[in-house]
């Protein structure tokens, strides 16, 4: 186990879509796990084994099948908790990351955030963790301020450092991994500063959690987010990991079936965590495939996802290197990123560039990668990123680097 | 799973039948009400404490599955005349039987051990645990008033 | 076309769970599609194409791949809002019945309600169409009242003409088809009642849609929501069909991707219905697999689901009605009446008669029903309840009555 | 799907490389920008009316990939000298050729009908559309404060 390398080959054998050829007929070179992932057999198939043995829906059957689904529904959230090492109570079934930034936004944005108040973002996060924060600040009163982005792509820690000196913060939310810069961010840092000051503190782990060994724990956080679909699961899925003595204090989200203990007409109380924040049947199927996901990671070892995701990243910083007139955002140690590089070239724009490579089967995103405040930072409407993850190999990497080539040519320049 | 025979032992059957101490006190030292939000169903659990804190009386009302109703019933016999400290201990042995655990070879739970088979029915856990959990809530409310004498 | 009988033994071998044995060894009798339904095929392999073949994430990729998975996503949404005359920008997919009406309780009435406005819900709603509105008062000071069920599980619709008359209701939230009771309320009077006196009108379609031919238009109602998972389609899904002219001008409820037209530091803009109101990577495969299940529905014909369930529903009531002393909830007529049936036996508890018909393979329900305020005006803590579907057959519905009574003979009469 | 080279026909290279009426107009009628939310591209669209309502000058700005910045190119030279009637009906041709309707018989798109293959690629319809509908905006706007002269 010590040193244990991944073998991306054996990866690869387990992920039916790589095996397909791309719409141009030359092989699949898939480079934007950053915007989703590939599927292996182990997770498609525990979804389908649970619709075809188990699927009942969960909670409140007697029989002998609910209690069975019941059994894989709540194996996967031990599974994910083990995993980002939560636990079971604090860890919150929601549809996406998306809806669980929301649920701490309105769960207890709206009703603990008053006029005057300061939520703290930064020009690095995803609309994900910037949007609900505007909507709950238009609700409330409160005001969004944003910590920017300054030299290669890294966060400019003295404004945070001010804005919690100076300002009534009661919040920092703040992206792990930038989905654009690949920064690896000093979320321990940044929440103890958030502590300090007397403010909660949100990492979205999105980027993160897929890639590399993430605690809750570590990142010191009082929530952590993250999606299913980034990380070898399904569509439909995503975490809430938080404290859960600070959830329990929470009125809840959203409201129905599964999360109450009584509805009166009077009014309802609340059932207890994880089930106060999961209103109406849970994303059942998507649990058990999220919960084989992630014994999948576990099986390759997160410290070896990380070592190649290095290795493959250092590979594509090379190669980018050598494509003429690229410019690179983000930081240049390998070491201090994560998977998602993004480039631009002067000659050619993003869109032509993933539409000229995909050509060779080559897919990489173009456009804004839901960053737009961070887009105006670096003063460009869009760029190209791509992204690896454990099916990728080096291969892969220096196809992009021929398929950018003969873009070049294509579009007339040699 | 454990066939229906683990789960419907003539145990449990003959106490569901005849419950043991159904009803209600006029003067319980305590009352509690519990209900199982999966399924409905309340438990009404009456005490009476005596000075030393002991258990005299005990009844339990509410509607209720063969399961809650007997394990009622099973549960009143065996913590009746314990102190607080006993009835707890009990409690917390009950609970871990539900969770798939034996009780301890010094610990008798009297008819209560025919419901060890539950454990293998998650769903009907909350059934008999309803009762025992009423008991704890009722020991607790009056524990933070009023300490139990303890050894004499 | 004319007539088409629904041939539920041809559907049986569609559905793969449906040829396991239950845990008890006996063939599977399941009776509880009120609460999930079982996956024909169909669905099953639309999913898994999709992860095998076209996974990608939707809406913003240049690539080939992505441009599929788009499409395929959006041919879900298509084939939705087709199957109940929705159009598709009013076609709002969330991740179930639930969350649908806590976006409209959260979009509309948290902006909309003011102290002492009125929401009018009934006594028979499933918690879903409750909570979010008690919620969403307790936020704004607004008041819920409830419709009372009288005679035979009937609403009694002068309270509502009263309320209407004497009350500043804003909303009134109505369930279609009642998950206990079976009744099929008559929501196009409701809604047109809600119209004349000024007040938006939300319909429960959780247990019609899926069971008999229902459009937007037909029940009058300004929103429309059902869930996938009941419908033969996934988990994780559910869908908001509502009229776009209203939508539109209503502020987003999630914030994220997808949903907006530019994010800047000082605010934001919306993106065109119906992405609006789908913050986030939307559930892709599920709409892929409700798809699936809406186009195999379409393939049975609605009316000859209808008229299956009909079917059925008659032999179980006249089966539960040889059951010695068995109170039958909700209306006699089968006409009258959607799939559940609900029913207490005086000397047997739902969780008893429900632990002892799986014995038999029989899986029913027990319980509230997630209908507590309806639990009270019947005055029982819990029902048992049994629910057909397209697989069910007469000899399904005999089965339960054969192990009723050997559930009444194990526990002691005869 | 198509090949590329649908997509990326000579003409529109030409068009990218060498665009037509590009920049901004010192007196507009109206200046119009449109986004497009995928992506992020902006494009500004500047015209100038006569008082018959003809639009004698037409400038594009902003940044756009090769399809955006092409279509913009081929629609400033289309559009430039039609009345306000004849660009409408126009860009409704050109969004329903992005829809996959081959333009009607009488009606001549001029280069823009090299982008006619976009429409099999549905991530690159909103580029193509996108100085389309900000005409579209700009005629819009000022169709509410002037009627166009009809047919005189
Ligand atoms: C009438 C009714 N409404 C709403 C729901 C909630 O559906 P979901 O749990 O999928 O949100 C259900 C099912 O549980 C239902 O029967
Ligand atoms: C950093 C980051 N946060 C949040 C999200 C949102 O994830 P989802 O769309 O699954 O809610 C993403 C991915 O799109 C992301 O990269």
């Amino acid at each position: 186990m010590t040193e244990a390398r991944l073998d991306s080959l054996a990866v690869r054998a387990d992920v039916p879509i790589l095996a397909r050829p791309s719409a141009s007929g030359r092989p699949l070179v898939y480079l934007d796990s950053a915007a989703t992932s590939q599927k292996p057999m182990p997770v498609l198939d525990a979804m389908d084994d649970y619709y075809r043995a188990a699927n009942a829906n969960v909670h409140r059957g007697v029989y002998a099948l609910a209690a069975e689904a019941t059994e894989r529904f709540e194996q996967g959230r031990a599974d994910v908790a083990r995993f980002v090492g939560s636990r079971p109570e604090g860890t919150v079934f929601a549809k996406n990351a998306t809806e669980a930034v929301n649920l701490v936004a309105y769960a207890w944005g709206l009703r603990h955030l008053t006029a005057g108040d300061v939520v703290v973002v930064t020009e690095m996060e995803h609309h994900s963790n910037i949007v609900p924060w505007q909507i709950v600040a238009g609700l409330t009163g409160a005001r969004v301020e944003f910590v920017p982005v300054v030299d290669d792509g890294v966060l400019d820690l003295a404004v945070l450092r001010d804005l919690l000196a100076t300002e009534p913060v009661k919040m920092v939310a703040v992206v792990h991994v930038s989905n654009v810069l690949g920064t690896i961010n000093p979320v321990a840092d940044i929440t103890r500063m958030a502590r300090d000051a007397g403010a909660r503190s949100l990492v979205d782990a999105s980027q993160s959690v897929p890639h590399m060994p993430v605690s809750l724990a570590a990142t010191g956080a009082d929530a952590m987010v993250f999606t299913g679909h980034k990380m070898l699961g399904p569509t439909g899925i995503g975490v809430l990991a938080a404290d859960p003595a600070w959830l329990d204090g929470l009125e809840p989200f959203l409201g129905g079936g599964e999360m109450i203990s009584d509805v009166r007409r009077e009014g309802s109380t609340w059932a207890d965590l994880p089930h106060k924040f999961e209103a109406g049947t849970p994303p059942i199927a998507e649990a058990v495939g999220l919960g084989a996901a992630v014994r999948y990671l576990e099986g390759l070892g997160m410290d070896a996802v990380r070592a190649h995701e290095v290795e493959l990243t250092t590979r594509l910083l090379a190669v980018l290197g050598g494509v003429e007139d690229a410019t690179v955002y983000g930081p240049r140690d390998p070491a201090r990123r994560g998977s998602p590089v993004s480039f631009s070239l002067p000659d050619l724009h993003p869109h032509d560039i993933a539409q000229l490579v995909d050509r060779e089967g080559v897919c990489v995103r173009a456009g804004h990668h839901c960053a737009k405040p961070l887009m105006r930072a670096l003063g460009v409407p869009a760029t190209t990123r791509a992204s690896t993850y454990v099916y990728n190999t080096a291969d892969d990497v220096d196809a992009l680097g021929a398929a950018l080539a003969s873009a070049r040519a294509f579009m007339g320049r040699v | 799973m454990g066939g229906i025979e683990d789960l419907y032992q003539e145990m449990i059957l003959s106490h569901y039948r005849a419950p043991r101490n159904r009803g209600t006190l006029t003067n319980p030292t305590v009352s509690v009400t519990q209900n199982n939000p999966m399924c409905g169903d309340e438990i009404q659990v009456d005490v009476l404490l005596d000075d030393d804190g002991r258990i005299v009386e005990l009844a339990h009302s509410g509607q209720g599955c063969s399961i809650s109703q007997s394990a009622a019933s099973m549960m009143s016999e065996k913590v009746m005349g314990t102190t607080r400290d006993e009835a707890q201990h009990l409690i917390e042995v009950f609970r871990r039987m539900m969770h798939g655990d034996d009780p301890p070879a010094d610990v008798d739970l009297g008819d209560s051990e025919a419901l060890a088979g539950v454990a293998r029915f998650p769903a009907r856990v909350k059934c008999a645990l309803l009762p025992w959990m009423a008991l704890k809530d009722a020991l607790q409310s009056v524990g933070t008033t009023k300490e139990t004498p303890h050894g004499q």
